[in-house]
């Protein structure tokens, strides 16, 4: 399954990628998503996937029955969702709160910050 | 040995006061205040015990590494809590005259706290995940303080700092994902002795460059700065200030943790690219600068420009370099964090930054003259101010490793330096004041005692190190030595294990 | 002796911190308080150092041992007669700025800035090491910056002072390179050692690319063709400033540097071609230049210009008697220039006007100032029995025995001199002599002023009935430094006649003749300037600008889309190439070991994935995205990770929750952008995704390393208490990471209440 | 909205739902579950409530604001971590009770942590959905 899982994982990146470089803010967070669902499925795909082995000890034993799946990506993958469900969520109010103000879901409008005064430098010293 | 988690614990514990502490805003800067001092206080000793009894470790839970996490002090960790904790006093201090009441009710001296809890949780940590894990605590809490407020530039600027740092974050996390399904291991001294085996000839050197590139966003190295100019300049000044001290030295402190001590078997293509970078991120930085009309938005190209510098000491890898490296992040958080402050008080007093508004300011506020003056040029490397020292140093390793055209351009980039440094200080303090431009206001005593003081005392320290440039230079040669000893790390977190 | 050298170098700095105390104590007579330092000075070398014919005195403070730098100190007799400039000339100076700044409201700064650059100069000329010497080096550059600079209210006087810093800072860097390399060549940068080991640096492959380095640093300074135009240039500062900086002190800095580093660099080809081409070169287009000019302060400025071509191209030379002329040549160079500079001011300041052309008669009206300005004046075009004239003859002589090409040499050399005859007769007979000028009020100034004046030009005089004590006691010191063996130097005004004294008095007749016939000529000549190297400044400076402003505005255009596109980018090129270069070494097992179930969720998140892509609405693309998280919940169930499942499951609901939220609060979608933007964006976005699933399967080739696991599952329970081993992993064996998770939840939801919440005003955002 | 059927349903299903997530924290440790899924499913019964009764009276239904239960949380947590150190110990250290108690068996400071975990979680999920739905 690795092989599909790994076309899998390329598909959620190159979508996510894509809908970050829309226009829309809407979009960008979407592929945000996408691009935190793909980064998990990734160190699952990566850290080899077995099923029927989860990861417990069963009542009465002291160590695990048989072979385990790795519960280290597991671990990881765990902490790794939750962190992103927060970071997520924040980007979400984000661009709510962005949206109220500038009125727009259009990203190139947000460019008020960074402009260059329209002379050519102030820089010589002369002016 | 908790000694090494105190300076992750006292900021964490302060910021979970502050949190009880929502209706008094009074003992939230007390708490700010004073655990900032208490930070100061540990990381000293830290740098002590470090600098006498060599690498120092806590294996978290008592469990064994590479079984638990593993927090690491070497000297380059602990130069970088020290360092951290005098800029995090400067900015609490400032914090009190500078910060109106309804972004501290929100939460402001919390969300400080609690990002200086997560970078230094991000130096001292020897686990890579777990440093993804500060990394994203730090990064969550400067989301919060760069839009902190509302206001329309600061959601603008936020969104671009949030969108690709998350582009960074997802990077590093994918590549802590392959590294470990690659050798087995998240603890960096174990990972360390596993990357050299030859079944991971191939794939580390591939997994390195997605480090590089996911900690290169962080630190802003060339092209992949953009969110810093978009947002640095759009916060209060004394966030901005903090964050152009620190964030982006985090970047470069973890790309010269994995590029010395896992990503080196094959510095001839690692560490010539990173070389190249260094020269392209020194020249877009100070151009981008020159471009810029506005002090902030100066400065903070200009901290790209440097970053330019320190990867340059990591790219060259002698043993010099990587010292000079060293100084010049010691030297630049100082100068960085006060040129900021500076351009704070030059926005308290006109209301703008723009040099086209600005004027006078040599005549009317001379002290603030003089107190710019310092920082500005010992960032552009005039002598004896600590830049100087941390630019000879590199110009010197490069020469001697006839890296002739990066010297040149290294060179090159410091006289820009000095001219963007010179165009501040002609605009803004030099030129009289144009017709039209903003009535100037005045400090009050408390505004100049909590604004002023902390510049006076970055100043000083700036001054310290240029003239006491000895004990820096021989701290960063030794945290050089040791990052260019693996064996040594890997020794001090593993003991005799494999 | 130690505290007395410290005394003449780091007096200065300590009155210069004091200095602005002193004027609120003594008003204008500050400056003549100050005076006392470097006044103090010459009297130590004077009297308590004596005469150091081979002497020696070396002092040195440990700074930063590891780099092989100290704070050392080198007195020698190049460093006494530089000393004896600065800190004498110094002294009249400020005696002089006190009355020509006479209330003005930056006193204070001025002192500050003036005696910073004294100390700066003293340290210089006294250093033992090369970095302590580069050290000093930029601060006279900038303290110069903010003297040129100091009436910074004039846009003109700002770009001045930029342009010096800048040439003179660039040149800094080449210098510092350039010291390194000799550094290293060697292994120390400690004088001692530096001067003694000239053979072996001139025979390391180092010698040329250091030489060329140095030389850019003491060209840059010492303002040699093509950098020289700063020089006129910074006659925007206030005289004070120019009479100091420009005739005795910073711009011999370079001189002084080529000297000091004589022994070593001196004694080949390139050697004597670079510095005596730059030398000679910049002699005649100074003088050329000077000629043309109706600013006094310019034609000064241009007639130091030449002079420094002279002093260069004479250590370019080399020789003994070379060497010799330079000394004898600086020391009068400084006294009639710093008198003449003075003068300027004088007249600038009585009459409101530098114009030689409207000035004339003012002899009548300021009689001292013009008789002080005259004899300094005959020193200049050297006329017996002044040090110039001296100085003039040695010169002839040194160029009449130049190892090479000594005929064009000297024929460039009487030329200049010519000139500068001219050019001083034209000063003088000009401006004091003459019909009056509609000038009515001028008279002359306070004895401050003028006493400047007199006292230099009077020394120059009596150096030259005195020479043979000049010779022994700061000559002949100076070129034993210099030379790096003993010279006995005997100075006199009268040789007999010989080729030189021919050549001087031709020279006299054809400058008074030039003279003569200077209205025509000057007319013709006026403005022209026969170098613009100016322009090729200004075309560096806005092309700069330029550059960058255009490249600012492509790389940092605004939009998160082209930010992303290029880290994008830069992340396919840069795992790109390691992936190229280690290609045959990778390997990947490519297997296909379909499971139904599995197959059929993914195949639906791929599907669900690409209508995200596709949906025409908000609500559309959301949905598309929780199909996608639920159907990761799923996998995870299918491969053995029940937690993952649920957290994944509960975190996907609380996320489309939010967006849903949102959403209704958000406008729709607008147009998505060219149809070619979406191609290339497409391209770049699957190279991503073809580029991370490459990684998967890299990383998978090899068997797992199962060592944490293994462990995992035997402490889990038995040391950890817990059966569920990826929950004992996140509450105990990797807690730190859960505390740290937890913490970004934390600000994560405090943020977003402060974010829909809170409203800063601007203005009380201030 | 705001149907009687509902209204009536949420007043049984969130105690029903706060025993469920108390459960799962307390299971967490040895079978799937734990604080986090534990805090999820006590924050969705008072984002229900909230649905059912406004956003203010599920502000009530809490024993505290949700700023302050976050606080408590990592308070929670980072005490469980600290309570090795006050016997010299190492930070985060695991320290156990000797004798197990049905279903959860033995107590120690990690299911202390997984408290504060719940906590935290119940914390900002309630203060997310509050704060969006006051909007």
């Amino acid at each position: 399954m690795h092989l599909l899982l790994a076309i899998l994982v390329g598909i959620l990146y190159a979508c996510g990628l894509y809908l970050m470089m829309r226009r829309s803010m809407l979009k960008l967070v979407i592929g945000l998503g996408l691009l935190g669902h793909a980064a998990n499925l990734l160190i699952f795909t990566a850290g080899r996937v077995v099923p029927g082995a989860v990861p417990l000890i069963p009542e009465g034993m002291t160590t695990p029955s048989g072979p385990i799946a790795d519960p280290v990506p597991q671990a990881l993958i765990l902490t790794a969702i939750v962190i992103g469900f927060g970071v997520q969520a924040f980007a979400i109010l984000l661009v709510r709160r962005l949206a109220e103000r500038t009125r727009t879901d259009d990203v190139r409008e947000l460019t008020t910050t960074e402009q260059l005064e329209t002379q050519t430098g102030t820089g010589k010293g002369a002016s | 040995m908790n000694l090494l988690i105190l300076p992750v614990l006292i900021p964490l514990a302060a910021s979970i006061i502050t949190l009880f502490a929502r209706r008094s805003i009074a003992l939230q800067r007390s708490v700010h205040v004073v655990s900032s001092l208490a930070s100061l206080a540990v990381s000293v000793l830290l740098l002590g015990r470090v600098w006498s009894g060599g690498i120092q470790v806590l294996e978290v839970g008592s469990w064994p590494a590479p079984f638990g996490i593993t927090f690491v002090a070497d000297l380059l960790s602990a130069l970088m809590v020290s360092v951290t904790a005098v800029v995090s006093v400067a900015v609490a201090v400032t914090s009190l005259g500078s910060i109106d009441a309804a972004r501290e009710k929100f939460g402001y001296h919390g969300f400080i706290l609690v990002m200086l809890a997560g970078v230094n949780g991000a130096f001292l940590t020897g686990d890579l995940f777990n440093l993804y894990v500060w990394f994203e605590v730090l990064l969550m809490a400067s989301f919060v303080l760069m839009t902190l407020g509302n206001e329309r530039g600061q959601l603008e600027g936020g969104m671009k700092y949030v969108t690709l740092n998350l582009m960074s974050s997802a990077l590093f996390l994918a590549g802590v994902g392959l590294l470990y399904a690659a050798t087995g291991s998240l603890n960096m001294a174990e990972l360390a002795s596993l990357v050299g085996r030859p079944e991971h000839s191939a794939i580390v050197p591939v997994v390195a460059m997605m480090f590089l590139v996911a900690f290169g966003i962080k630190a802003a190295i060339f092209p992949l700065f953009f969110w810093l100019p978009a947002s640095y300049h759009t916060p209060p000044p004394v966030i901005a200030a903090l964050f152009a001290g620190l964030l982006t030295k985090v970047g470069v402190y973890a790309l010269l943790r994995v590029f010395t001590l896992l990503f080196h078997q094959e510095a001839w293509l690692t560490h010539t690219t990173i070389v190249v970078i260094a020269g392209l991120t020194m020249l877009t930085g100070v151009l981008g600068a020159a471009a810029q009309t506005d002090i902030r938005r100066i400065l903070s190209f200009h901290i790209i420009s440097q970053i330019g510098y320190m990867i340059l000491g990591l790219g060259l890898f002698s043993p010099l370099a990587v010292a000079g490296s060293v100084f010049y992040i010691v030297h630049h958080i100082i100068v960085k964090t006060n040129l900021f402050l500076v351009g704070g008080v030059v926005e308290r007093l006109h209301g703008t930054g723009s040099l086209k508004s600005l004027g006078g300011l040599y005549r009317s506020s001379p002290l603030l003259a003089g107190l710019f003056l310092i920082p500005a040029l010992s960032l552009a490397g005039v002598p004896p101010l600590s830049g100087f020292w941390s630019k000879f140093i590199l110009i010197k390793a490069g020469l001697d490793l006839e890296a002739m055209l990066v010297t040149g351009v290294a060179l090159l980039v410091s006289l820009l330096t000095l001219f963007s440094m010179t165009k501040i200080w002609a605009e803004a303090f030099w030129k009289p004041l144009p017709e039209g431009a903003p009535v100037r206001r005045s400090l009050t005593t408390w505004e100049r005692w909590t604004l002023l003081g902390p510049i006076a005392g970055l100043a000083l320290i700036t001054i310290a190190i240029g003239l006491g440039a000895e004990p820096v230079f021989a701290a960063a040669s030794r945290a050089a030595e040791q990052l260019l000893d693996p064996q040594g790390y890997i020794q001090a977190v593993l003991g005799g294990r494999p | 002796m130690t505290p007395l050298l410290l005394y003449i170098v780091f007096g200065a700095f300590a009155a210069a911190v004091i200095a602005p105390l002193l004027v609120r104590w003594f008003g204008d007579r500050a400056s003549a308080v100050l005076a006392i330092v470097p006044a103090s000075v010459v009297g130590i070398v004077f009297f308590m150092l004596g005469p150091p014919p081979d002497g020696l005195l070396q002092a040195t403070i440990p700074w930063i041992p590891s780099l092989g730098i100290d704070l050392s100190f080198w007195v020698d007799g190049l460093s006494i007669i530089f000393v004896l400039l600065i800190a004498g000339i110094g002294t009249v100076v400020l005696v002089y700025a006190g009355a020509y700044l006479h209330d003005h409201r930056d006193l204070g700064r001025f002192l500050t800035w003036i005696m910073v650059f004294m100390g700066a100069m003293l340290g210089l000329v006294t250093s033992g090491n090369l970095l302590t010497l580069f050290l000093f080096w930029e601060l006279t550059s900038i303290s110069s910056y903010f003297l040129i600079g100091f009436l910074h209210d004039d846009a003109a006087s700002r770009k001045s002072a930029l342009q010096a810093l800048l040439i003179t800072g660039a040149g800094g860097l080449s210098l510092l390179a350039g010291f390194i390399l000799l550094g290293s060549a060697v292994g120390s940068y400690e004088l001692s050692a530096i001067l003694t080991s000239g053979d072996a640096f001139r025979s390391s492959e180092w010698y040329l690319p250091g030489l060329l380095l140095i030389l850019i640093g003491a060209f840059t300074k010492s303002a040699q063709v093509p950098f020289h135009f700063w020089l006129p240039n910074a006659m925007a500062a206030p005289t004070p400033v120019s009479a100091y900086l420009h005739s005795a002190t910073m711009v011999k800095a370079g001189v002084f540097m080529l000297a000091r580093l004589h022994p070593v660099l001196n004694g080949t080809s390139e050697f004597h071609v670079l510095v005596g081409t730059a030398g000679a070169a910049t002699m005649i287009l100074g003088a050329v230049s000077a000629f043309g000019q109706r600013d006094l302060k310019r034609l000064l400025a241009y007639t130091t210009v030449s002079a420094l071509g002279t002093l260069v191209l004479l250590l370019g030379i080399g020789t003994e008697t070379a060497v010799q002329a330079a000394m004898v040549f600086l020391l009068a160079h400084a006294l009639y220039k710093g008198a003449l500079f003075l003068t300027v001011g004088i007249v600038d300041h009585e009459t409101g006007t530098r114009d030689v052309e409207s000035l004339g008669g003012l002899w009548r009206m300021m009689p001292m100032t013009a008789l002080a300005a005259t004899l300094a004046a005959l020193s200049m075009a050297g006329l017996p029995p002044m040090l110039g004239f001296i100085g003039k003859e040695l010169l002839y002589e040194a160029k009449l025995a130049a190892p090479w090409a000594p005929w064009t040499i000297t024929a460039l050399g009487v030329t200049a001199n010519i000139l500068t005859v001219a050019v001083a007769a034209l000063m003088t007979l000009r401006t004091f002599g003459g019909a009056s000028s509609s000038v009515r009020t001028a008279h002359d100034p306070s004895w401050q002023m003028w006493g400047g004046v007199a006292l230099l030009a009077s020394l120059g005089f009596a150096a030259g009935m005195a020479a043979d004590l000049v010779a022994t006691h700061i000559v002949g010191p100076a070129t034993t430094a210099i030379r790096g063996e003993r010279v006995e130097t005997s100075l006199g005004l009268w040789h007999g006649v010989n080729p030189v004294l021919l050549l001087s008095l031709a020279t006299l007749a054809s400058g008074a003749a030039l003279y003569a016939l200077h209205r025509p000529i000057r007319r013709m000549t006026a403005g022209w300037r026969p170098w613009k190297a100016e322009r090729a400044y200004d075309a560096a400076l806005a092309g700069m600008l330029a550059s960058a402003r255009k490249q600012t505005l492509w790389l940092q255009s605004g939009q998160i889309s082209t930010y992303l596109a290029l880290t994008l980018l830069a992340t396919l090129l840069l795992v790109g190439l390691p992936i190229l270069a280690f290609w045959p070494q990778l390997s990947m097992v490519v297997a296909m070991d379909l499971a139904l179930l599995p197959t059929v969720i993914a195949g639906m998140m791929a599907i669900a994935a690409f209508l995200a892509v596709r949906a025409k609405t908000s609500l559309g693309s959301i949905i598309a995205l929780g199909v996608v998280g639920y159907g990761i919940a799923v996998l995870f169930l299918l491969y053995s990770a029940p937690d993952l499942a649920m957290t994944q499951f509960a975190v996907e609901t609380l996320s489309v929750v939010l967006l849903m939220l949102v959403v209704a609060k958000l406008p729709e979608f607008r147009q998505m952008g060219s149809r070619s933007t979406r191609l290339w964006q497409a391209g770049l976005a699957g190279a991503g995704g073809a580029l991370m699933t490459l990684l998967v399967l890299f990383v998978t080739a090899e068997p797992a390393r199962m060592t944490l696991a293994t462990f995992y599952g035997e402490a889990s329970y038995a040391l950890a208490n817990g059966r569920n081993i990826v929950n004992v992993i996140l509450v105990d064996f990797r807690g730190l990471d859960t505390l740290g998770e937890i913490t970004v939840l934390g600000i994560a939801a405090l943020g977003a209440v402060a974010l829909l919440r809170l409203v800063v005003d601007k203005e009380d955002g201030r | 909205m705001r149907s009687l059927i509902l209204a009536s349903a949420t007043r049984v299903l969130l105690p029903l739902l706060w025993l469920f997530s108390v459960f799962i924290l307390l299971r967490g440790h040895n079978e799937p579950g734990g604080g986090f899924i534990g805090g999820l499913v006590a924050a969705s019964g008072v984002a229900l409530y909230a649905l059912a009764f406004g956003p203010a009276a599920a502000r009530r239904v809490l024993p505290a604001d949700p700023r302050t239960l976050i606080a408590i949380g990592l308070v929670l947590a980072l005490g469980s971590a600290l309570i090795s150190t006050l016997g010299g110990g190492t930070f985060m250290t695991g320290m156990w009770s000797s004798f197990a108690i049905p279903v959860i068996g033995k107590v120690g400071t990690p299911f202390l942590f997984d408290i504060g975990v719940y906590v935290v979680v119940v914390g900002i999920a309630v203060a997310l959905v509050l704060t969006m739905a006051e909007d």
